[in-house]
C-alpha cells in the first residue's frame, strides 16, 4: 500500500515510510519523549521535528508577528518555523537537535496552545501593522506607552528561561591547525584529503550530525561517493573530524571560532584554533519563493522533502506538487515518487511556469498557478535557486558579487591569502567536480600553511551553472519566515525612502531574526531592487555578522576562570572565621567578628595584621636612586643603609598614583613597597620608564609580593613581642629607630626583611618574612604574644587607625584628577629638583592655585559618621567637596571623617554642611590637623 | 585576537599584552612650555591606517616592543624591541 | 539667511487614524525624507548624519529658524554609533555639569516622541549600576549624592533590593564578585535608537534641512583662520559654519580643519541574543565586570562591555568580546548560561583623557566641534544638539556645554567623569 | 585567641622543631616533613597526575644575554637544560633565568652565581618562596593545557625542553617541558599567591581525563 493510500484510508497519521539507503535513524532504537505534554515515539537518528512529522504534526509554531501556523520549511538547523522548547532550554533547534529519552518538548511562542490562537486575531490586522508600525503609533499620549510596550512585550518571539536553571558544564579548548575546513560536505572533506595528503595537520569542521552534505540525501550515486569520501578520511591519520560543530566566525590574525556540540562531558565547547589557512566549503543554502501563503505549513523547500525522506524516511506529504527550476527540483519530484508519495503536478519554472500562491486553513491544501488552474495538495515543493552562505568570505574582507547569470551572490576577488573557497559556495558541478575542486583547494591551502611554494597545485575551474532568477512570484507572500516580514511591508518601506538594503533592514528588521538572513536576504533585496527599480547588483546585499550560528552564553563563557590570590596565612584566617572581603584579585580578611575590639587590641596591647597584598619590588643596580628620584616627589639620592622613606607617586599630569615606603637594604639593594592595588601598575610603570626613557639605567626591578608575607605587628607592645622572636637585631629604639629598615631572623626564619613604620600610628614593626614561613611566623608571633594580650586585626581596623591619624589612601581620599599639593603632603613635593614624574604639571598646580584640599572634618555631632561619599554644599547646595573617608573612632569615641574641600573651606575651625543621603544636613568643623589620634606621633617614635 | 610577533617570543595572542599606545616623547624637562607638554600628555594622532605603537608583554617576556599596525586592518607588519635584549626584529613577510 | 520653511507644506502626521487610513487604502506613505540635488551653499554644514548631527539640524531649524542646513554623512542615516549603540538612556553621573547636561537630555528624550511626531520607544526601565567593592559602593554613593542634589533621582540601594529588581541575579555572597550593592536610577531606560535617528531626520527634513547621504566629506575649506565650506565626494559647499558631527572618524575629520584633538578611537563592541519571553525589566550595569544588559521588548538580551583595549577603527569584532561578555554575565545571571548569542556587532569610540565630550569651538573661526562622545553620545544627543544649534546661532558657547570644551586640554581642567565613567552606560 | 597547634587543615604535623615551610598549594594525606617543608606523602599511579614542587629550591637571574653569568649559565632563552649538579636550568627571558634545584639548596644556587657573575651587572635572587611549581605529567597532559593555555603544545613546536611564558587559566605562567622516562611532562611556575587557583584549575580542567594528585616525588628535579 502506498503511504498516500495509506495515509489516506484514515489510520493513525502516521508518516515514516519504510527504509530509504541513506537514513540516518536506526529503527531498531525507539526512543520516546513528550511533545507539549503528549508522549511521542521516535528512532535513535531522528531530530524532534522529523519525529514529529513522522508522528503526523505538521504545526510547529506560531509566527512572530501574525501568529500564522508554521511548520517545515528546510528541515535543516536554521528552520525558522522549528524552534521549540527543550526542557529549560529556550530557542531548541528542533529539526537539528537529536531526539534523546526523556526529551520534554514543548511549542515556543504560542499563547494559549498551538492550536488555539488568540494572537491570531493580529492576522486580521495584518494590513494595519505593516513594517515600521510601530514609529507610527502609539506615540501620545506617552504615558501610554509602557502599557502598550508591555502588551507588545507579550508577544515577544522565543522560549523561556527560568531563574532555578542550573549554569551546566562548558568548556574551550586552543588548537593550531595548519588547515581548518569549515563545511564537511563533499568539497570540504576532499579539501580535508587534499590538504592532509599534502602533509598538513587538519581539522574538518561539520555543522550536521555527521559528514557529507547534501550526498547524504543524494542518490544511490552519491551515496557510494560519499562512502569512499568517509573512507579516505577515517583513514587519514591527520584529519580531526568535529561533526555536529559550526565554525561561527573569523577574527583577525585567521582566530577561527568552532562550536562543539556533540562532547558527551560538556554541553558545548568553544574551540578556539589559530588556523594558518582556513577553507570555507558551507556549500548552499536553499532558498524560499516568494508567493501568497508561502508560510503554510505544508510549503517547504526541495532539499527538506528531501531530507525528510531520505535521512528520516518521513514523507513530508501525501499529495505533492513540485515548483522545480533545477535538478534538485527535479530529484525531489522523482524521490517523492519513488517513496510512495503521489505528485500531483511539476511545475517546470524552467518553462515559465509559476505558482501564484498557496491556499489552506491551518495548512496546505491547494495550490493555485500560474495558469490560473488549481491543484489540490498538502505538500508544495519549491526548488527555486541558492544562497552562497558567504560570512566567512565577508568577515575576511571579502565582498561577494552578484553573479545574474546564476542568480546567487558569488565570492569577491578580496580573500586574504590565508582563506580559499571551495565547493558550492564557488560553484556546481557534477560530485567528481565538486570533490576534484576541493582536493586541489585543499592542497594549496596545506602548500600556504605550511609556507612552501606552492606553485604545483592548480586548482581546476568551478563556475556557478545558470539559474533562472527566480524571487517572487506575481503575488506577495512572507521573505523574513522569523521576522514575518513580506514582500509588500519591504515595498513599501522602500517607497517611504527606506531604500537603501541597511535602512531597509533596520526599518522592517528583515534579516535580523534568528536566521540572521541565511534563507531571507537575497530575497530582501531583489524585493527591494524590484521596489527601487535598481538591478541586485546595484543594491549590494548586507554585510554577514558572526556567530554564522548562535552560540550559547556558556559555550562562549567556558570553565570558569577567575584567578584568586592568597595569603600564606589564608588557612588561619579561615579556620578564625574571618570575614572575607574582595580586594582585585585577593582575597582578605576584613575584621575576625568586632574591628573595634581590634583597634582597641592594637591601641592597648598589641596586634598582628595581614599586609601580604602590598606590593613589593625588588630593586637592584647602581642606578636604583636615580630611578627612586624620579618615581618619587621627594629626594632620594641620599638615603642610608638601613633606613626607609616614604614617598609619594604622581603621574606626569600630576595626579596621584600611589604611595609607599621603600628601604634601602644594601649597597645598590632596595626594596620598594606600594599600595596593594597599585603593585601591578607600579611595576609597569617602574618597566615603562626604564625600558622606553631610560634604557642606560641600570637597574633590575623584580616582583617580590608574594615571595613575603607580610605582617605588620602594632602596638605599645610589639617592642615586647618582636625581642622575644627576634634574636641577631638589637631592636632598642637607639640602634631600631623609626624609619628604619634590618634584616634578621624573626621566629627562627632566617632572610626577613623588617621596618619600623606605622600606619596605625603606633610602635609597629612591618615583617617581610619568605613567604613559605608565612603561617608559621604567624602562629608562633601568636603565640609569643598570648601574655602580651597579642591578637590579630583585619583591613576595616587598620582603615579606622589609619583615619585617626590621617593618614590617606590614594583613589579613596584622591581620586582621578587629584594631583599632588593639596592631600596633605605639600612639603614632600621637592620642585627644585631637576626632573621627576608629573615635576611639570606641580609646577603648574601650585601657581594656578585653586585646587581642593584633603582636611580632617570633626562633625558637631560626634555620634554622627557622614556615610563616605557625603557632599559637602553651600547654602544654596552648590558641591563645595566631598567626604571621603569617615569612621566612628573607638580611640576617640567620636565620628571622625576627611574631606577633599575647596581652597576655601580648608581653613581650621571652618565649618561647613555635610549632606547625607538621608537628606540631612549636619555641620563639621575642619580640623587643625588631618591627625586626631596623636598627632604629634610620639607612639610611633617610642 | 590579534595576532603580535613578539620579538622575543614569537607569536602570541594580543590578549597576553598590554596596549601601551603612540609613542610620544617626553618634551625635555628644563625647558618644558605648557603646549607642547599637554600635548605629550593628551595630544593623539590616531590616525586610519599605519601607526607605529608599544605595547608590553605583560603575560610573556614583560618586555615593551614596538610595533608597526594598521589601525584599519589590525594587521602588524613589524615589531621590535623596545630596549636592545639580544633578540631581532620581526617582520612579516 | 533662508529662513526655515517647510519642505513640502506640513509633514505628513502619524498616528493610529492616519495607520488605520492607510490600512484601508494602501497608498503608499510619503517618504520620510526628501533626495534633492545638493546645493553649492548652505548656511551651516553638519558633518555626520547620527544623532549628534541630525539633532543639531533639527534644533536649529525649529528653535532657532535657521533651515538652510545640509547634513551630509559618507553612509546612511543613524549608520555610524547612532546605530549601533545599545540604547541606554540615562543621567546618573558624577561630575554636576555632566548631570544637568544628562539630565536635559534624557528630558528631552522623555518627550521625543511627541516632538518628532514618531514613536521612539523611550521605556523607563530603571537602571541598575552595580557594586562589587568597597571602593565601587563609595562612588556610586558620590553618584548618587551628586544627582540627587542635581534633582535627579538616584539611590543606592543593597543586594535584597537588587533581588527584587531582578530576580535572576545572583546576590549571594558566594560568587566571586560579590554584589554588594547598586546604584539604582529610576529614570534610567531603553529606546529605539534607529527611531530617534529616523525621526529627527524626518522632522529636520520637513523643516528645509537637507540629508545628504553616500557624501563623504574629503575636505575642510579655510580661510585666514576661518572655515569657508566643505568639499565632499559630490562636490564642493561653501558655508560659514561646519559642525563635526561625527563619532569614530572625528580626528580625521578635525585634522582636514588643522584641528588636532585629544582622541584614541577605539571599537565598542556589543552582542545580541536570541530572544526569550522577558525576564529582565531593569537595565543591569556592573563596571567592574565590565557589562551592561537590558532586554529589548523583542525579548532579545542586548549587551555591551567597555571598549576594545586597542586603538583601532576596526568595525568586524572579536571573539573574546563576546568570551569576556558571557563570562561576566554569567557571573551574575548563571541561570542564563543557555541563552545563545546571535550576533554581534561593533562600532567606533572617540575617547577623551578625562571620558567627557568636546563640545564648542576650535582655533578655526567657524569649525565646532561635537565630538569625543566615547561610549555616551547616543544618550547625550538631543541635548548636544540643542546646545550646538544655539552655539551655530547665536555664536554664544551655552553654558551647558560650556565645561566640555576644547582648551580645557591645554588648558588642564579636566573634568572629573574619569572615575564613573570607565564602564557608564 | 591565639592557637598554638598548626592551622593547616592536613594538620598532621606538629609544630615544635622548628621553623615550618608551607607551599601555597594544600597538600593532601599523608604529610611528611621534607627539608622543613610540609609535603604530601601520598602515590598516584593515575595516567594523568599533577604534582606540587614549590619547594624546590628556585632562584631568579636577571643579566644581560652578553654577561658572563648568562654564557655560564649556557642555556639560551626558550630552552631548558640540566646543568652538572642536576639543577635545571631555564632561559625564562631575553635577560632573565630560571634555576631549579633540590628543596634547601637556593643559597648555594645564588653564591655559585654570584660568584659567576662576578662584578658585572646582575640581579640574582631567590625566589623559592615566590613561586608556585607544579609537575603535569602524563599522555593527556597536552590535551588540559590546550584547554587553559593558548600555546601549541605539538611537539614541532614545543619539544622537551622548550619553555616559555604565558597565560595558563588567566594567570601568567612560566611553562617548562620537561618529559619524565618518555612521557610527557610540563613544569608550570607561577607567582605564589595564585598557586592554589593553578593548582586547582589544572585538576578541573583534568577532570574529563582523570586527573590525579600525586605528592612529591622522590626524584625532586
Amino acid at each position: 500500500m502506498s503511504t498516500a493510500k495509506r495515509l489516506l484510508s484514515g489510520r493513525p497519521t502516521k508518516m515514516r515510510i519504510t527504509s530509504r539507503p541513506g537514513e540516518v535513524i536506526d529503527r531498531s532504537k525507539p526512543v520516546r519523549f513528550t511533545w507539549n505534554g503528549r508522549e511521542k515515539s521516535a528512532f535513535e537518528g531522528d531530530t524532534i521535528i522529523s519525529a514529529l512529522a513522522a508522528s503526523g504534526e505538521r504545526v510547529f509554531s506560531r509566527s512572530f508577528k501574525y501568529h500564522r501556523p508554521r511548520g517545515i520549511l528546510t528541515a535543516t538547523f536554521h528552520d525558522p518555523g522549528c524552534s521549540v522548547q527543550v526542557g529549560d532550554e529556550p530557542n531548541v533547534r528542533g529539526s537539528h537537535r537529536l531526539v534523546t529519552a526523556g526529551m520534554k518538548v514543548t511549542a515556543q511562542n504560542v499563547w494559549p496552545s498551538l492550536k488555539l490562537d488568540v494572537a491570531s486575531a493580529n492576522r486580521a490586522a495584518g494590513r494595519f501593522i505593516g513594517a515600521g508600525f510601530y514609529y507610527k503609533t502609539f506615540i501620545k499620549p506617552e504615558r501610554l506607552w509602557p502599557t502598550y510596550e508591555k502588551v507588545l512585550q507579550r508577544f515577544a518571539p522565543g522560549g523561556r528561561v527560568s531563574a532555578d536553571s542550573p549554569h551546566g558544564s562548558y568548556d574551550k579548548r586552543y588548537a593550531h591547525p595548519d588547515v581548518v575546513v569549515a563545511g564537511g560536505g563533499p568539497a570540504g572533506m576532499a579539501a580535508a584529503l587534499g590538504a592532509a595528503e599534502a602533509g598538513a595537520r587538519v581539522m574538518l569542521v561539520e555543522e550536521e550530525h555527521s559528514l557529507g552534505g547534501h550526498l547524504r540525501y543524494g542518490s544511490e550515486t552519491e551515496l557510494a561517493a560519499l562512502a569512499e569520501l568517509r573512507r579516505e578520511v577515517e583513514a587519514s591519520g591527520a584529519i580531526e573530524v568535529l561533526v555536529n560543530s559550526a565554525v561561527t566566525g573569523r577574527y583577525d590574525g585567521n582566530w577561527i571560532a568552532i562550536l562543539q556540540r556533540n562532547l558527551p562531558h560538556v554541553t558545548e565547547r568553544l574551540v578556539k584554533a589559530r588556523a594558518k589557512v582556513v577553507v570555507a566549503a558551507p556549500g548552499l543554502i536553499e532558498r524560499p519563493y516568494v508567493f501568497e501563503g508561502n508560510d503554510l505549513p505544508g510549503v517547504m523547500l526541495s532539499t527538506a522533502a528531501r531530507r525528510l525522506l531520505n535521512l528520516w524516511a518521513v514523507a513530508p506529504g501525501t499529495r505533492a506538487v513540485v515548483l522545480s527550476a533545477n535538478e534538485e527540483g527535479d530529484a525531489t519530484a522523482a524521490d517523492l515518487s519513488d517513496a510512495g508519495v503521489h505528485v500531483a503536478q511539476v511545475v517546470d519554472a524552467r518553462r515559465g511556469e509559476q505558482v501564484v500562491r498557496a491556499r489552506g486553513a491551518g495548512s496546505l491544501s491547494e495550490v493555485e498557478l500560474g495558469d490560473g488552474s488549481k491543484v489540490s495538495c498538502d505538500l508544495l515543493v519549491t526548488a527555486v535557486g541558492w544562497t552562497a552562505p558567504t560570512l566567512l568570505l565577508n568577515v575576511a574582507g571579502d565582498r561577494p558579487v552578484y553573479d545574474e547569470r546564476a542568480a546567487r551572490f558569488v565570492p569577491g576577488d578580496g580573500l586574504p591569502a590565508n582563506v580559499l573557497a571551495t565547493g558550492g559556495i564557488v560553484g556546481d558541478g557534477p560530485t567528481a567536480a565538486l570533490v576534484e575542486h576541493g582536493r586541489a583547494t585543499g592542497r594549496a591551502a596545506a602548500e600556504r600553511a605550511l609556507a612552501r611554494d606552492g606553485t604545483s597545485v592548480t586548482i581546476p575551474s568551478l563556475s556557478p551553472a545558470p539559474h533562472p532568477a527566480l524571487y517572487r512570484s506575481r503575488t506577495h507572500g512572507i521573505v523574513d519566515f522569523s521576522e514575518d516580514i513580506s514582500s509588500k511591508d519591504l515595498v513599501s518601506a522602500a517607497r517611504e525612502g527606506y531604500d537603501s538594503v541597511e535602512l531597509l533592514k533596520r526599518y522592517t528588521t528583515a534579516t535580523m531574526g534568528p536566521a540572521q538572513g541565511k534563507l531571507e536576504t537575497i530575497n530582501t533585496v531583489a524585493v527591494l531592487a524590484e521596489a527601487t527599480g535598481r538591478s541586485i547588483a546595484e543594491t549590494g546585499t548586507t554585510v554577514w555578522r558572526p556567530p554564522h550560528v548562535p552560540v550559547s552564553l556558556g559555550a562562549l563563557a567556558g570553565r570558569v576562570l577567575e584567578p584568586v590570590r592568597y595569603s600564606p596565612m589564608q588557612p588561619w584566617h579561615e579556620a578564625h572565621r574571618a570575614t572575607p572581603i574582595v580586594a582585585g584579585q585577593w582575597i582578605r580578611p576584613e575584621h575576625y567578628g568586632d574591628p573595634a575590639r581590634e583597634v582597641r587590641t592594637v591601641r592597648e596591647h598589641v596586634g598582628l595584621i595581614d599586609v601580604t597584598p602590598l606590593g613589593k619590588l625588588d630593586l637592584r643596580g647602581p642606578d636604583v636612586p636615580k630611578l627612586l628620584n624620579f618615581l618619587y616627589v621627594n629626594k632620594w639620592l641620599k638615603l642610608d643603609i638601613g633606613s626607609v622613606r616614604y614617598g609619594l607617586m604622581c603621574g606626569e599630569d600630576g595626579v596621584v598614583l600611589d604611595d609607599g615606603v621603600t628601604g634601602h637594604l644594601g649597597e645598590d639593594h632596595y626594596l620598594m613597597s606600594t599600595t596593594s592595588s597599585g603593585a601591578d601598575a607600579v611595576a609597569h610603570w617602574i618597566e615603562n620608564w626604564l625600558q622606553t626613557t631610560f634604557p642606560d639605567w641600570q637597574v633590575y626591578m623584580t616582583p617580590m609580593t608574594t615571595a613575603y608575607a607580610s605582617i605588620n605587628v602594632a602596638g605599645p607592645k610589639s617592642r615586647e613581642l618582636m625581642s622575644r622572636v627576634v634574636s641577631d637585631v638589637d631592636l632598642s629604639p637607639e640602634a631600631f629607630a623609626y624609619m628604619q629598615v634590618r634584616r634578621g631572623t624573626i621566629c627562627s626564619v632566617p632572610g626577613c626583611v623588617m621596618w619600623r613604620i606605622g600606619f596605625t600610628g603606633e610602635l609597629s614593626y612591618e615583617l617581610h618574612v619568605p613567604a613559605g614561613y608565612g603561617l608559621y611566623v604567624w602562629e608562633s608571633l601568636l603565640a609569643a604574644g598570648e601574655d602580651l594580650s597579642a591578637g590579630v586585626f583585619g583591613l576595616e581596623a587598620q582603615r579606622i587607625m589609619r583615619l585617626e591619624k590621617g593618614h590617606l589612601i590614594v583613589s579613596q581620599d584622591t581620586d582621578g584628577l587629584t594631583q599632588g599639593y593639596g592631600v596633605g603632603l605639600d612639603g614632600l613635593i621637592k620642585l627644585d629638583k631637576e626632573d621627576f614624574a608629573g615635576k611639570q604639571e606641580l609646577e603648574w598646580q601650585l601657581e594656578r592655585q585653586g585646587y581642593n584640599h584633603l582636611v580632617a572634618l570633626l562633625p558637631d555631632d560626634a555620634s554622627v559618621v557622614p556615610p563616605e561619599a557625603s557632599q559637602i554644599v553651600t547654602g544654596d547646595r552648590s558641591i563645595v567637596g566631598r567626604v571621603t573617608s569617615s569612621r566612628l573612632s573607638p580611640s576617640l569615641g567620636r565620628s571622625i571623617c576627611l574631606a577633599l574641600v575647596a581652597p576655601q573651606l580648608a581653613e581650621t575651625g571652618k565649618s561647613v554642611t555635610v549632606h547625607l543621603p538621608d537628606g540631612t544636613d549636619v555641620r563639621a568643623k575642619v580640623s587643625e590637623e588631618l591627625a586626631q589620634f596623636d598627632p604629634g606621633g610620639e607612639r610611633l617614635r617610642a | 585576537m590579534i595576532l603580535i610577533p613578539c620579538p622575543h617570543c614569537g607569536d602570541r595572542n594580543s590578549s597576553e599584552f598590554t596596549y601601551a599606545g603612540e609613542v610620544h616623547s617626553r618634551p625635555s624637562p628644563g625647558d618644558a612650555r605648557q603646549g607642547p607638554w599637554r600635548d605629550y600628555l593628551y595630544g593623539k594622532d590616531n590616525p586610519a591606517g599605519w601607526t607605529e605603537e608599544r605595547w608590553f608583554h605583560g603575560s610573556g617576556c614583560g618586555k615593551y616592543l614596538r610595533a608597526e599596525r594598521h589601525t584599519v586592518t589590525n594587521e602588524i607588519r613589524a615589531t621590535r624591541p623596545e630596549v636592545g635584549a639580544g633578540a631581532s626584529s620581526r617582520t612579516r613577510p | 539667511m533662508r529662513r526655515a520653511t517647510r519642505a513640502g507644506g506640513a509633514p505628513q502626521r502619524y498616528s493610529a487614524a492616519s495607520l488605520f487610513r492607510h490600512g484601508l487604502t494602501h497608498e503608499d506613505w510619503e517618504r520620510v525624507w526628501r533626495t534633492v540635488e545638493m546645493r553649492r551653499s548652505y548656511d551651516a554644514v553638519v558633518i555626520g548624519a547620527g544623532v549628534h548631527g541630525l539633532a543639531t539640524a533639527y534644533y536649529l531649524a525649529s528653535n532657532h529658524g535657521m533651515g538652510n542646513v545640509a547634513v551630509v554623512d559618507k553612509g546612511y542615516v543613524g549608520g555610524g554609533g547612532s546605530g549601533r549603540n545599545t540604547a541606554i538612556i540615562r543621567s546618573n553621573y558624577l561630575t554636576p555639569e555632566g548631570v544637568r547636561f544628562y539630565d536635559r537630555s534624557t528630558r528631552l528624550y522623555e518627550n521625543l516622541s511627541a516632538t518628532l511626531n514618531f514613536n521612539v520607544m523611550f521605556a523607563r526601565r530603571g537602571h541598575l549600576t552595580l557594586a562589587h567593592t568597597d571602593a565601587s559602593v563609595r562612588t556610586m554613593r558620590w553618584r548618587a549624592e551628586v544627582n540627587k542634589l542635581e534633582g535627579v533621582e538616584s539611590e543606592v540601594i543593597g543586594p535584597d533590593e537588587v533581588k527584587e529588581l531582578v530576580p535572576f541575579m545572583d546576590t549571594s555572597t558566594k560568587t566571586r564578585y560579590p554584589i554588594l550593592g547598586a546604584l539604582y536610577h529610576p529614570p534610567g531606560g531603553i529606546i529605539r535608537h534607529d527611531a530617534v535617528n529616523w525621526g529627527y531626520a524626518r522632522a529636520a527634513d520637513s523643516l528645509g534641512v537637507e540629508i545628504h547621504q553616500g557624501t563623504e566629506v574629503t575636505g575642510i575649506s579655510t580661510d585666514r583662520g576661518r572655515v569657508t565650506g566643505v568639499t565632499t565626494s559630490r562636490g564642493a559647499i561653501s558655508a560659514p559654519v561646519v559642525v563635526n558631527c561625527t563619532a569614530g572618524w572625528a580626528s580625521l575629520v578635525a585634522t582636514m580643519a588643522g584641528v588636532r584633538l585629544p582622541i584614541i578611537t577605539h571599537p565598542l563592541q556589543a552582542a545580541v541574543t536570541e530572544p526569550v519571553k522577558m525576564f529582565l525589566h531593569a537595565v543591569v550595569v556592573s563596571g567592574s565586570l565590565h557589562v551592561y544588559v537590558s532586554q529589548t521588548d523583542r525579548g532579545e538580551l542586548v549587551f555591551g562591555a567597555s571598549t576594545d583595549p586597542y586603538a583601532s577603527y576596526s568595525m568586524r569584532g572579536s571573539l573574546e568580546f563576546t568570551e569576556e561578555l558571557a563570562t561576566h554575565v554569567l557571573e551574575l545571571m548563571p541561570s542564563i548560561s543557555k541563552m545563545r548569542v546571535l550576533r554581534q556587532w561593533a562600532g567606533l569610540c572617540d575617547i577623551t583623557p578625562d571620558f567627557s565630550p568636546i563640545m564648542g569651538v576650535t582655533p578655526v573661526d567657524g569649525f565646532l566641534v561635537d565630538v569625543g562622545w566615547g561610549t555616551y553620545g547616543f544618550k547625550a544627543g538631543p541635548a548636544a544638539g540643542e546646545a550646538m544649534a544655539e552655539l551655530v546661532a547665536t555664536g554664544k558657547t551655552p553654558e551647558s556645554i560650556a565645561a566640555f570644551d576644547l582648551a580645557r586640554f591645554e588648558e588642564a581642567r579636566l573634568v572629573g567623569e574619569r572615575g564613573a565613567a570607565a564602564v557608564g552606560h | 585567641m591565639p592557637e598554638t597547634s598548626s592551622t593547616n587543615t592536613a594538620g598532621a604535623v606538629e609544630v615544635g622543631d622548628g621553623p615550618v615551610a608551607r607551599s601555597p598549594i594544600r597538600p593532601l594525606p599523608p604529610v611528611r616533613l621534607h627539608a622543613g617543608w610540609e609535603v604530601s606523602g601520598r602515590r598516584s599511579e593515575a595516567a594523568l597526575q599533577l604534582a606540587d614542587l614549590s619547594p624546590l629550591a628556585k632562584v631568579h637571574v636577571r643579566t644581560s644575554p652578553t654577561s658572563a653569568l648568562a654564557s655560564f649559565l649556557e642555556v639560551g632563552f626558550g630552552r631548558s637544560a640540566r646543568d652538572e649538579g642536576g639543577r635545571l636550568v631555564v632561559g625564562a627571558g631575553p635577560d632573565s633565568w630560571t634555576v631549579i634545584g633540590r628543596t634547601g639548596t637556593a643559597s648555594e644556587i645564588v653564591a655559585s652565581l654570584q660568584a659567576a657573575a662576578g662584578a658585572e651587572p646582575a640581579s640574582v635572587i631567590d625566589t623559592t618562596h615566590g613561586r608556585a611549581l607544579v609537575r603535569l605529567t602524563g599522555s593527556d597532559a597536552r590535551r588540559l593545557l590546550e584547554k587553559v593555555c593558548a600555546i601549541d603544545f605539538d611537539d614541532a613546536v614545543t619539544p622537551d625542553g622548550a619553555t616559555f611564558t604565558s597565560s595558563v587559566a588567566r594567570v601568567v605562567t612560566e611553562v617548562v617541558r620537561d618529559d619524565l622516562d618518555g612521557l610527557p611532562s610540563y613544569l608550570l611556575a607561577c607567582e605564589r599567591s595564585s598557586g592554589q587557583y593553578l593548582f586547582d584549575s589544572l585538576l578541573d580542567a583534568g577532570n574529563e581525563f582523570t586527573v590525579e594528585i600525586d605528592g612529591f616525588p622522590e626524584k625532586e628535579i
